[in-house]
């Protein structure tokens, strides 16, 4: 492998581990604070995906659908929590598995019913639709670079949000301690649909920036479910930093193991996971197993 | 006192008579049809019943089940001969040696971490065999591969049953089902198994009692991946047709549906596979879209039974005797909390 | 030169019996029951469209035969196979031991397909399959009562193998998802290009359904062959194309595929497609009347354009009408019904064709360029292309 | 692995301590805890006394330090292998299996140390040993008539005894009890007092509790405990003397 090829390479890591944080980020910020775990989070992905699809067909403009989308899916969200996840609180695990995989198979079939089975190209918006030179045998889309650098921004904006506003410290203190939450009279209810809702709305946002680039299918999501686990799993869970670092090495390992060890390339990032689980149980950044 | 006793009575009579209505049913049942679906929902009630165990008995949600399962039918895929019936017993012990060693291995891994965790970690390692299978030299690749003959019980290079004839194969799966509750009680009733049992309910407490916690959850989920894999076994055998996608994800949600739906003990899990083989079976017939149908049933005994059929039958019942009780003015009995928690 | 004109006669003999039969038929048709076919397709899915194109396919012969094959009205018992192994074994026990059908028609997934074959041959029921690719099936697990309408994933590749090196190539890259249809296809089209002097320096896989190429797009730039063989269908081909567009590589190293790259993808796949080559048993703009007949008919009823999914299963349709006819809808002279089937000479929409002797057509395939939305026929890639048939033990 | 209970049976912390991040909740503790005596830890709440108490029975491990069990060192060993060791424990908050039967309860409890422990074949409810433990406990702590209601059923007094009775039925030589008093009326404390008295002769205890009279009344050493550090330790007179403590802790006693 070349320096260039090396370079391309580690380029098309990080763009794909960069993806996976946005998607991921949702999914621990649930969990770490909401304590729920969300089996439907890749069809919420999906559903950012189809929203792409038809509201650019609607409106003609990706980022005019990315603003509608936006909006769109932080009202679906809080009302989706307000609905089905309100009351999964003080139950178990078990419930929870159980009603977000019943969620997935409804959100799956909603689709096909409302939108169909066919596969789905999204136009990338004109200024952004060239490529540009990468080395000299090679072109890079400018969209995906844009991906990238949505994605660091939407990182950015989310950890300032968590780290350096009001609504930031209530989540930090609903999520380290309920009661103790509660008793400094934050509205533990309303912060967690608040929660629950930025969660989805990144799922959403990121199937939509995406779209363009993974086209629109069904199914799309499952697979980016158990991607997200991993990221979950191998940062620790709830911590958003963690994730971002778990994210950006699978990134490496998925494009590097395909690259590199063809035969293993799909087991590549479960092993990664089992190394992991080895050295640090708890994840990466993860305090504790516990939850 | 009196109370449990008659519960056992009442329970140990209608196991008897359940499993007596299994095995007279070929004697009813005409189609080969009817036959096959009942032995597949006693080869998913094994299943069901080996993650009950952990569960329900341990404590340990995993959404890995079918990674064992598939083990299992791989095992047996892979060990029996290309011409020629293999032995029923032998091979179901083979396959389920194998699963419990892959359950052994992976459980060093998985039980190092809890709750949501265990959920993901487990969930992650079937895909990682479905993978090793999927893209893997000799396993017959994404389109999966056969099994060419029914196995033959015997011992000894002597044949006593064919398994060519469904009714025959029915009642070995039956055999195996009733083989698996029974080892399962064995367990239960075991010290084992209420030391599992005390880690389910309070794990700091038994670890503070001096309990090896983690040397019984390993056990327990050995042997719960040794049984699901007696499972998987027996599906290639019935079906002579193995492929990756034993091992997906929707495998495991499913049997963990017919676990939590099914409800408390092994009883539930039983109920839970029937339930849900029927049930998906009558429903795929009805509509296409089956599936929003299904989810929603689950979302709404989600939201209306927390504790699974087995659970709702026992709450009807319990509110049912209540009222009678009033009417006779006796004081009413209420649902033991052992059923409640789970 | 008997071996050669015994079909041909049998054939004639077979068309004569047709002649009277259909007229007789429609007379002894009320008292014969009507044939229960079981179509074991995707309804849902990815596949789905797949599943309805064939299905529509099958229905319209039949149509045009008056609603009967033989002298046998058609009874369809409908299954959504979901596209999922695990489940295709019961599903088709169940069209076969519960609902008792005499022909299944499925499917488009190869292991649906391997675990609908294991049915067929266990409870000897006739199996016409009408697109699974799976080479096995004809292969290793041919059986006198399983049937193929539509390809082997050898046959496209192998002509497009001859293509590419008549276009000079020498260094070329495949690459395709890992699993056992792309790397049938990909043996396939080796074993052409290498033949002819090319050589394939590198074969990519990409674990399935991963669709994240841009580590494998950066390899086959840095590789620099004479050209790119791929094997792709459905979301995975739609991305790839974009992508491989996307990197700057379509101008630079041309893409070559099996048709499945192309197929219905080509509205998801805008410009990107345009100008691309693939082989396949079937193209747009063929010129024979037995096809625009076709096209029109199909249009008229179904609202629909046809494409190649809808043309397998409308062979599946002439297939076995033409077994039916020669047993006039006897189906318990099943001796008689294969070997009617084996020598039928269907009169495809995509030109004519007969059955191999492990019942794979044995066909032209053809070279297509992408243009607008169409793939249009460039010139016949492989005539009367038949597929080896590698461990096929039958007769 | 079971521990003959002689005469020479302590347990000792040496100079332990914990940190989480900023605070250090134990702060260079070492005392020692002899069979037959009391020895209890009084401290303000967030004193660090249920950490000691974690350190000592091995549910944490110490930043610093060291736990001697008869002058071996056990600092490096895990909770259950100090439990079977005879290190038992209770908790502050009731910890025992509510859905099971009170009986059950301890059976667990007295099960943990049987041999043999993977006999699959013989059931739970005939292991006569584990059984006789659970009813000598129940006998001990007066619970036997309530033996078979599920446990969390029981009066928050009854669980407090039943916490105790759970801790005897592992056949502990060293009892570390975190406050077996708490929320208990007068007459359940007397009866929990003479539990103690009794159970002092055969154990070394060591006493984690907030109700000064109780303290002062059965202990045979105090140690006084303020942000993680011992401030003083001695008779219960000499620490009723103590200046130091009558400004640090006592002072404040009685706002908790």
């Amino acid at each position: 492998m070349t320096l260039a090829t090396f370079f391309v390479q580690c380029l098309n890591s990080m763009q794909y581990g960069l993806l996976l944080f946005l998607v991921a980020s949702g999914l621990t910020l649930v969990f770490g604070i909401m304590g729920i775990v969300n089996l439907a989070h890749g069809s919420f992905y999906m559903i950012g995906a189809y929203l792409a699809y038809s509201l650019t067909a609607l409106t003609g403009n990706l980022f005019v659908a990315l603003a509608l989308g936006l909006v769109l899916s932080l009202i679906f969200g809080y009302l989706l929590e307000w609905v089905f996840f309100s009351f999964l609180y003080e139950r178990d695990h078990l419930q929870q598995v159980l009603m977000t995989y019943g969620l997935i198979l409804v959100i799956e079939e909603l689709r096909s019913i409302l939108i169909g089975d066919d596969v789905h190209g999204v136009a990338v918006p004109a200024f952004l639709a060239g490529s540009i030179a990468i080395g000299n045998d090679m072109l890079y889309p400018v969209y995906r670079l844009f991906v990238s650098a949505a994605c660091v921004v939407l990182a950015l904006a989310l950890y300032w949000l968590i780290r350096k506003t009001r609504v930031g410290m209530k989540i930090r203190a609903g999520a380290s301690n309920r009661e103790m939450a509660q008793s400094l009279g934050i509205d533990i209810g309303l912060l967690y649909r608040v929660v629950f809702s930025l969660g989805f709305g990144l799922a959403v946002m990121s199937g939509m920036l995406f779209a363009p680039v993974s086209t629109v299918y069904p199914g799309m999501g499952a697979q980016m479910l158990i991607v997200c686990f991993l990221v979950v799993v191998i940062g620790g869970i709830g911590s958003i930093t963690g994730a971002f670092v778990a994210a950006l090495l699978i990134g490496f390992v998925d494009t590097f193991g395909k690259v590199l060890w063809q035969e293993g390339a799909g087991i590549a990032i479960y092993l990664l996971m089992a190394v992991i689980l080895l050295v640090r149980p708890a994840g990466l950044l993860g305090e504790r197993a516990m939850r | 006192m009196t109370f449990f006793t008659r519960r056992r009575a009442w329970s140990a009579s209608s196991w008897t008579l359940f499993l007596l209505a299994l095995a007279a049913a070929p004697a009813m049942l005409d189609g080969g049809f009817e036959l096959e679906l009942l032995s597949k929902v006693m080869i998913m009630s094994i299943f069901a019943a080996s993650l009950q165990l952990l569960v329900g008995c341990t404590g340990l949600v995993s959404l890995g089940h079918a990674a064992f399962f598939g083990v299992g039918a791989y095992a047996t895929a892979l060990v029996v001969p290309q011409a020629g019936a293999a032995n029923l017993v032998a091979t179901l012990a083979f396959a389920g040696g194998v699963s419990m060693l892959f359950a052994v291995v992976i459980g060093l891994l998985v039980l190092r971490t809890r709750g949501i965790y265990f959920i993901m970690v487990t969930l992650a390692f079937a895909q990682m065999l479905y993978y090793v299978v999927h893209d893997g030299k000799g396993f017959g690749g994404s389109d999966g591969t056969y099994l060419y003959f029914k196995p033959v019980v015997g011992m000894f290079g002597k044949t006593w049953v064919d398994l060519a004839d469904g009714r025959a194969f029915y009642w070995a799966v039956l055999a195996v089902l009733v083989f698996t509750l029974g080892v399962l009680r064995v367990v239960m009733r075991s010290r084992f198994g209420h030391a599992l049992a005390g880690i389910r309910h309070n794990e700091q407490r038994m670890t503070a009692s001096g309990y090896p916690v983690f040397l019984y959850k390993l056990a327990s989920f050995a042997i719960g991946g040794a049984l699901a894999g007696i499972a998987g076994s027996l599906y290639a055998f019935q079906y002579g047709f193995v492929n990756p996608e034993l091992f997906s994800w929707h495998q495991s949600g499913n049997v963990l549906l017919m676990v939590i739906l099914g409800g408390p003990g092994f009883g539930g899990a039983i109920a839970g596979a029937l339930v849900f083989v029927l049930l998906s079976d009558w429903l795929s017939e009805l509509t296409k879209h089956w599936q929003l149908i299904f989810g929603l049933l689950i979302i709404v005994s989600v939201a209306m039974l927390p504790l699974g059929l087995t659970g709702g039958v026992a709450a009807c019942h319990a509110t049912i005797e209540r009222l009678c009780a009033r009417r006779r003015g006796v004081p009413a009995k209420t649902v033991p909390k052992e059923e409640r928690a789970l | 030169m008997i071996f050669d004109s015994a079909p041909k006669f049998r054939l004639a003999f077979a068309s004569l019996v047709l002649a009277c039969v259909s007229g007789a038929a429609q007379a002894q048709a009320p008292s014969a029951a009507p044939l229960k076919v079981g179509v074991m397709l995707p309804f849902t899915g990815t596949y789905a469209p797949l599943g309805v194109a064939i299905e529509n396919g099958f229905k319209l012969y039949v149509q045009q035969q008056g609603g009967r094959l033989g002298g046998r009205t058609i009874d369809y018992v409908r299954l959504d196979d979901e596209s999922d192994p695990s489940k295709a074994s019961e599903n088709a026990s169940r069209l076969v031991k519960r609902d008792h059908v005499d022909v299944l028609l499925g499917t488009v997934h190869s292991g649906v397909a391997m675990a609908m074959a294991k049915v067929a041959k266990d409870t000897n029921t006739l199996l016409i399959v009408p697109n699974a690719g799976a080479d096995n099936v004809t292969g290793p697990l041919c059986a006198p009562n399983i049937f193929r309408t539509s390809f082997s994933n050898w046959q496209p590749a192998y002509a497009m193998g001859k293509v590419v090196a008549s276009k000079g190539a020498k260094r070329v890259v495949t690459l395709t998802w890992k699993y056992a249809a792309g790397e049938e296809s990909v043996r396939g089209f080796k074993e052409a290009f290498e033949a002819a002097g090319g050589k394939v320096i590198d074969e990519l896989t990409v674990p399935f359904p991963n669709v994240e190429f841009q580590a494998q797009l950066t390899q086959i730039a840095a590789a620099k062959p004479d050209a790119v063989y791929v094997f792709f269908a459905g979301a995975g081909a739609v991305k790839f194309v974009k992508d491989y567009a996307a990197a700057g590589l379509k101008d630079k190293i041309p893409l070559y595929g099996a048709g499945f790259l192309t197929d219905g993808t080509l509205e998801a796949q805008g410009d990107a497609a345009q100008g691309l080559l693939t082989t396949l048993h079937y193209a747009d703009g063929l010129t024979s009347a037995r096809d625009q007949g076709f096209r029109l008919d199909y249009a008229k009823t179904y609202k629909l354009q046809p494409d190649v999914y809808a043309v397998q299963g409308y062979d599946a349709a002439q297939l076995l009408g033409a077994g039916l006819v020669a047993v006039k809808g006897d189906t318990t002279q099943r001796d008689a019904m294969v070997r009617a089937m084996e020598q039928a000479k269907v009169d495809s929409p995509r030109g004519p064709f007969v059955m191999s002797k492990a019942h794979n057509p044995v066909q032209d395939i053809y070279l297509r360029q992408v243009k607008g939305h169409e793939n249009r026929v460039v010139l016949v890639a492989a005539k009367g292309l038949a597929d080896p048939a590698r461990g096929c033990r039958m007769n | 692995m079971t521990l003959a209970r002689s005469e020479s049976t302590s347990l000792r912390a040496c100079n332990l301590t914990r940190r989480f991040g900023g605070l250090t909740a134990v702060n260079d503790v070492s005392l020692d805890v002899d069979v037959g005596t009391i020895h209890s830890v009084i401290g303000t709440n967030g004193a660090g006394k249920s950490t000691l108490i974690n350190l000592l029975c091995g549910e944490l491990t110490p930043t610093s330090g060291d736990v001697m069990l008869n002058d071996a060192s056990i600092g490096g060993w895990s909770q259950q292998r100090r439990a079977r060791a005879g290190v038992g424990r209770t908790y502050q908050r009731n910890n025992v299996f509510a859905p099971l039967s009170v009986m059950e309860n301890c059976r667990l409890a007295a099960q943990a140390r049987m041999p043999r422990a993977w006999h699959l074949h013989e059931a739970a409810r005939r292991c006569v040993a584990s059984n006789e433990l659970a009813a000598a406990a129940l006998e001990h702590t007066g619970l036997t008539h309530c033996a078979m209601r599920i446990a969390g059923t029981l009066s928050h007094g009854q669980k407090r005894q039943l916490e105790i009775a759970m801790c005897l039925a592992g056949e502990p030589a060293i009892l570390l009890l975190d406050e077996p008093l708490a929320g208990m009326g007068p007459e359940e404390t007397a009866r929990m007092l003479e539990l103690l008295q009794s159970l002092r002769a055969e154990h070394a205890i060591l006493l984690v509790e907030h109700d000064m009279d109780a303290v002062f009344a059965v202990s045979d050493l105090v140690t006084v405990m303020v942000d993680g550090a011992v401030i003083a330790s001695g008779t219960s007179d000499e620490i009723r003397a103590n200046r130091a403590v009558q400004s640090a802790y006592l002072g404040t006693a009685d706002v908790e």
